[in-house]
């Protein structure tokens, strides 16, 4: 079964209160189009796991902008002043989490791992209704894993099955919310025939690919 | 001195902290400018925590998907490699960068540092500064002597709520430089024409004078 | 019954349990035969723990760097990809793998497997099948019926070290197929020409007889 | 200053009693000239840490079959008799790791974690002297970081500034390895300039490698 789509059929996908991943930093590595049909299908009560809210007129910030957002679990919010106003006025959740904590989250959540030991967040807010435990008399927090209903993947290239390959910095945490949801649907801008990308270069396998969606149209 | 003065100054200053060969990672603003001083002989790598090592200037071709932690556009140098977050928060945890410089809010002589939040007034979110300062080998803060209401950075007990505790090596300022022991702040250089007890006035914490004290380098 | 009949009833037996797509993993010696007996309309993506997926035939071409998990020359099908380690073992405990096929030197009816030593005679260790077992979606025993001395391989309680606890999904013998549910040991099929009380016999573990029990498919 | 060396200059860093990882699965990906090098010198006392102790005759197992190594933490030892006799013969301490959790010791001690959650191993032997935690209603074990002194990987090719590329299934520990020791040192097929390595393709960055061996003589 073929998995490439077109754009328009992201929609079935998506539903009210999901939980979905977002590839991005800063609106870079983002799925645009994706982003584009959540916000023309005005899906609501999105609970958003990304490295930050982004602008407010680029990648997942306009899903903030648009109030589509009840939960965000974000390492940054900084740059997107509707997240803190939503924030004040408690219209929206913000769980604050160091980026490194973060990416870690969501790669046990794809690991099949119970959590980890991080050092960071030792003697901060962080610290909040976290486990502590002393390893070779060092103190971590317990940290547990983050999944998602769907990752929203941006790629540089696919192949039909489903190979991922990254430009540059858009990569970020692309391929690991790959592994740690239950479905994943990628956006690229070219789709390849299989056995154009090399196996040694291949960042994300085929395998943990649900859906293409090619910029270009189908 | 006027402020961009002080943060030339600043830059300047840390940018001597840096040895050839090291892996540097550099927070958003002030720490920025330190790539601008490096000397011509102290060859360090860049690390960018949104995915890769080599991070160089950009150089005028636009490339959406190549920009640095700021978000802005970026350079890769010759030799560059790229990856994901989580191996770009490995690095940093794993003590694969030798020096972090960051800015702060506040300081304190135990090293604390507080640079992510201020309650009821402003709340960006830590990013990756928490992984930064516990990660790094060398965690020095860059920022200016006294707040923009003139008071104290430099604090016995940081007010804010925390980035890091125990996590500081040096503090840089347009006015002097710290290191910190175990004991607390030591002031080890001081600018040309201040003296200690005027220095004193103006950070909260005590510190102990360095038997070596020397004037400000950098100049 | 040749043992090489065994192995060939088991292997063809198991490969009508893979679905088209499925990720799926083969244990080294007669798991590594289900690859043969796949029917021509299922394609499935094979997982080689040490470190790719879509693991082939060997086309003869001499690749000392290409192999499968047991070391020997391997294929890579076009859209094959190649991973580290970590990335592997992130794959198979994180139910990116649908299947693995594993053998067994004992099994019991709480789905206990034991295939990894013999205290005092054999001490290969675990590999990765501690990982698999737990990971995979679904685990299907592949494995002769009876141990090479007659004496019974499914039993009440697994008398080996463990390689996992409540993990089994399926066991295949050469003489039955046998599901694992919180009851036990369900009897789905019995090979034609076997009759249940002779194979209680040979059983220790006790069984029930699934209502929809058919003959052993396959053949 | 160059990261390269001539295998020679390998002798310098060795020593008695040395915490040593090796790329490798069955001998696939492990240096083998660096092997060799250990022979030549007799390095005593050696803690190995590999996925397996390989065969008598290739990568590490050599190490084992020359009784160099007192102490192995691997996955399997199976293709190795001689590892099994000396470890009945209580000549070498052999600590068996499931191959995941083992490889995610490696990485946790190269990514300053303490420690990671893993259902692999409950309630088998692996569960002796570990903790065992409850992370929404299921069990794990805590698994503890792994690092050495040296790390010796086995390469593809390596720029100058030590960037690494790996071929095919000869990847496996190497780039996990090259996180978690206090030195770094790549035996590699081949050397290019700077720049020949797509930065996209880079697998290990040359930050992490502290000196390059090329095979083919310096």
């Amino acid at each position: 079964m073929s998995k490439l789509i077109c754009i328009e059929q992201v929609a079935e996908f998506l539903y009210d209160g999901m939980v979905a991943m977002f590839g991005g930093f800063l609106g870079v590595g983002t799925p645009e189009e994706i982003i584009q049909v959540m916000i023309d299908n005005s899906v609501s009560n999105i609970t958003l796991i990304a490295n930050d809210t982004s602008f407010v007129d680029k990648g997942v910030g306009k899903l903030i902008a648009n109030r589509q957002v009840t939960k965000a679990i974000v390492s940054h919010i900084g740059t997107n002043p509707s997240t803190g106003k939503q924030m004040i006025a408690n219209e929206i959740e913000v769980e604050l989490v160091p980026q490194g904590t973060l990416i870690e989250r969501i790669r046990c959540g794809g690991s099949g791992l119970g959590g980890f030991l991080t050092p960071t967040g030792i003697g901060t807010m962080v610290e909040k209704g976290k486990q502590k435990l002393v390893v070779d008399e060092k103190e971590y927090l317990l940290e547990t894993p983050l999944r998602a209903n769907i990752a929203f993947i941006k790629a540089k290239a696919a192949d039909r099955a489903g190979n991922l390959i990254y430009d540059k910095t858009a990569r970020n945490f692309n391929p690991l919310i790959a592994m740690a949801a239950d479905m994943v649907i990628a956006e690229v801008d070219e789709i390849v025939e299989i056995g154009a990308i090399d196996p040694d270069q291949v960042i994300t396998p085929g395998i943990l690919v649900d859906k293409i969606i090619c910029k270009r149209g189908c | 001195m006027k402020s961009l003065d002080a943060k030339a100054i600043i830059a300047r200053r840390v940018a001597l902290e840096l040895r050839d060969g090291d892996v540097v990672n550099l927070g958003i603003g002030l720490p920025t400018m330190v790539a601008g001083y490096l000397p011509q002989e102290v060859h360090v790598v860049f690390h960018s925590e949104n995915g890769f090592v080599g991070l160089g200037p950009a150089d005028g071709t636009i490339n959406p998907n190549l920009v640095n932690a700021g978000g802005q556009p970026a350079g890769a140098i010759p030799g560059a490699a790229m990856f994901d977050s989580a191996m770009s928060f490995a690095l940093i945890r794993g003590g694969h960068v030798d020096v972090t410089v960051l800015g702060g809010l506040q300081v304190d002589s135990d090293g604390n540092l507080s640079n992510w939040m201020v309650p009821g007034k402003m709340v960006p979110g830590m990013g990756g500064a928490m992984d930064l300062v516990v990660g790094a080998k060398k965690v020095i803060i860059a920022m200016e002597h006294c707040a923009k209401d003139g008071s104290a950075k430099i604090l016995n007990k940081c007010t804010l709520p925390l980035t890091g505790k125990a996590v500081v090596t040096m503090i840089v300022t347009e006015l002097a430089v710290f290191k910190i022991s175990k004991d607390g702040l030591i002031l080890e250089e001081i600018a040309e024409g201040v003296c200690i007890e005027a220095l004193r006035s103006i950070t909260e914490a005590g510190f102990n004078v360095s038997p070596t004290i020397q004037t400000m380098q950098g100049f």
